[in-house]
């Protein structure tokens, strides 16, 4: 009886369901939706400037948005709020690993295999170049595809490459939870500026340039380098946790 | 000098990534200052007066050996891969080499250079002695394997890395 | 200028099918780490060269990449190389052995 | 007519370096044909860029080949790792 409740239950909600989505004025079929009257066909083309003129790269000044990239634009500045949601999501799984893992971490994983010469010697001259990637990566996320996240993520590969091909190296984990605490407070910071300057929680105070240059898009770009910050550091510590062991 | 090394390297790979622009090179520099204070004593980048000769030496007699080592190794891989019966090519085994070279960088190089030659994969040095496993051994003795595989990398990069 | 673009990137190709070529006909491990290690290094300079003649104004990207690729594959390749000959099924036709003096004992290669 | 030509020999290494990494009887033999399939795909992406003429997929290229090298270390260390005693 139940069952066959539950069943007449959940065939009324889906009838009810496929009736609402199809072809009505909320839901209309595939292919039919009038895009331009809506919001976010609104913001890729950048119409809701007061003069819709055309986006010249390198010229246009006055936009909406100022970054070149427009996933940068939802990500770091319509929806920057959700940002500071995920890396919320990441800060606490790198403490639900600390706080498996951690303890008192004093010396690396004793390892009875070690690596050849050649990875030793050679990841230290690659580290430079990795590592710059990574920071270049998180710089530019307002120009080319990328951002803090995969800058972030690249930055703590360098860190992982180290580990790998070293026995003995340790990072200074305390800078690097300085680093990350730091990152964290300036994002929200810059946040509460927005709010108590602008009226909304994350504005774009800061002037947005001439699209394409390095320095536009108002706060977009430190915001995302703030990201990569705290992304890499985060990554990093659970790298260490992850290699390190209890002892004297 | 090895604060500018590491500056420099890391100058100018962001200068190969990002391009030539006011902004950018006000900005690299600055970030490369910042990293090169962190990070110089993690990586292994030196650099003295003699840099210019020794890149002059590293570009015009290394760079021309290498690629035409580099091309010879591939026709070698062409015929043994593009051969009907592979087996009558083979007589693979591990020897032991000596080398003379000193520092790590070099012992790097000199490696990657084995790896990239005709027949050679280098894996793994110890003290003096590179551990190579060949295609096809010829010599018998230490001393011919090395006349055989290393000595013509070794006269140019002991002139580089003095 | 293209059409020496093309005949590099054409030359470049070649190699990447000679390396995959090798890896797949090669008896054991360590020839087929050399064959691939080698032939796709060149091919992918190569390839990038001929590319910067089509595009001149991106040389530093691709001088960036290929030191990179000229760096790390034969790190890469002597790393699986080690580790290969550690795992325990060396090929049967070896003639020679020397590297038993570094990893012959029951562990420890160098520090 | 010569894109095809370089596209079509490209694509013959990824299946032979593919197929080698399908049947190897080793798990190093498996790692070694994805370095090669990895440097391969560094030039794919290369060319994917000269076709469309945009510099910006050069750094999906640089990225491509950090991460891959990253993998083969951390693959290597892992086999390496893994020996018995033997």
């Amino acid at each position: 009886m139940k069952n066959f409740l539950a069943f007449i239950t959940v065939l009324v909600l889906g009838y009810m369901i496929v009736v609402s989505l199809d072809n009505n004025e909320a839901f209309p079929a595939y292919g039919e939706a009038d895009v331009s009257s809506r919001v976010s066909q609104a913001f890729i083309d950048r119409s809701v400037t007061e003069d819709p003129g055309d986006i010249i790269f390198g010229q246009a000044t006055n936009l909406e948005s100022g970054p070149a990239n427009i996933v940068t634009a939802i990500v770091a500045d319509y929806r920057s709020f959700d940002t500071l949601g995920e890396v919320t999501v990441l800060f606490v799984s790198s403490l639900g690993v600390a706080l498996l893992l951690g303890g008192k971490k004093q010396k690396r994983l004793e390892l009875n295999f070690h690596p050849n010469f050649m990875l030793r010697v050679g990841s230290r001259a690659l580290f430079g170049i990795i590592l710059m990637t990574g920071v270049y990566i998180a710089i530019h996320g307002h120009l080319t595809p990328g951002g803090g996240f995969p800058g972030g993520a690249m930055i703590a590969s360098s860190m992982l490459l180290l580990y790998l091909a070293d026995d003995e190296f340790r990072a200074k984990i305390k800078g690097f939870k300085m680093l990350e605490s730091f990152a964290g407070t300036a994002y929200v910071l810059i946040g509460l500026t927005g709010l108590l300057l602008g009226g909304y929680f994350l504005e774009n105070l800061l002037d947005n340039g001439v699209i394409g240059d390095l320095f536009s898009a108002g706060i977009i770009p430190i915001v995302y380098v703030l990201i990569g910050l705290k992304v890499g550091s985060e990554i990093s510590g659970i790298i260490d946790n992850f290699l390190t062991e209890e002892g004297v | 000098m090895k604060y500018v090394a590491t500056f420099l390297v890391l100058f100018v790979s962001y200068i190969a990534l990002a391009g030539i622009h006011v902004q950018e090179l006000l900005l690299g520099a600055i970030v490369s200052a910042i990293l090169t204070v962190i990070l110089a004593k993690h990586v292994n980048y030196t650099i003295d007066y003699r840099f210019p000769v020794k890149l002059l030496v590293f570009i015009f007699a290394y760079l021309p050996l290498f690629v035409w080592q580099l091309v010879l190794s591939n026709l070698a891989v062409a015929r043994i891969v593009l051969s009907p019966r592979i087996k009558k090519h083979l007589n693979p085994g591990f020897v032991k080499i000596n080398t003379d070279l000193k520092g790590d960088f070099a012992k790097l190089t000199l490696a990657n250079s084995i790896t990239l030659t005709p027949g050679t994969l280098s894996v793994d040095i110890d003290g003096n002695d590179i551990y190579i496993h060949t295609v096809y051994i010829k010599g018998k003795t230490p001393e011919e394997n090395r006349q055989n595989i290393s000595a013509k990398f070794e006269k140019v990069l002991g002139v580089v890395f003095k | 200028m293209e059409i020496a673009s093309y005949i590099f990137m054409t030359i470049g190709g070649l190699f990447y099918l000679l390396g995959g070529l090798g890896i797949l006909r090669m008896p054991d491990t360590f020839n087929r780490i050399q064959a691939g290690t080698k032939a796709t290094t060149l091919g992918a300079f190569t390839l990038l060269i001929g590319i910067g003649f089509n595009n001149p104004e991106w040389f530093p990207k691709l001088l960036l990449i290929i030191v990179f690729i000229a760096f790390a594959n034969p790190i890469g390749s002597s790393a699986l190389a080690k580790a290969s000959y550690k795992s325990c099924d060396l090929p049967d036709n070896l003639v020679q052995d020397d590297l038993i003096d570094l990893f012959g004992g029951k562990e420890d290669g160098p520090s | 007519m010569m894109d095809i030509i370089v596209f079509s020999l490209i694509g013959l290494g990824v299946l032979f370096a593919v197929s080698r990494l399908l049947i190897g009887p080793t798990p190093a033999d498996r790692v070694v044909s994805l370095d090669t399939f990895n440097i391969i795909v560094i030039g794919v992406i290369a060319l994917l860029a000269n076709q469309f003429e945009n510099s910006l997929y050069l750094d999906i290229a640089i990225v491509y080949g950090i991460l891959a090298f990253i993998e083969t270390i951390v693959f290597a260390r892992y086999l390496e790792g893994q020996h018995g005693d033997c």
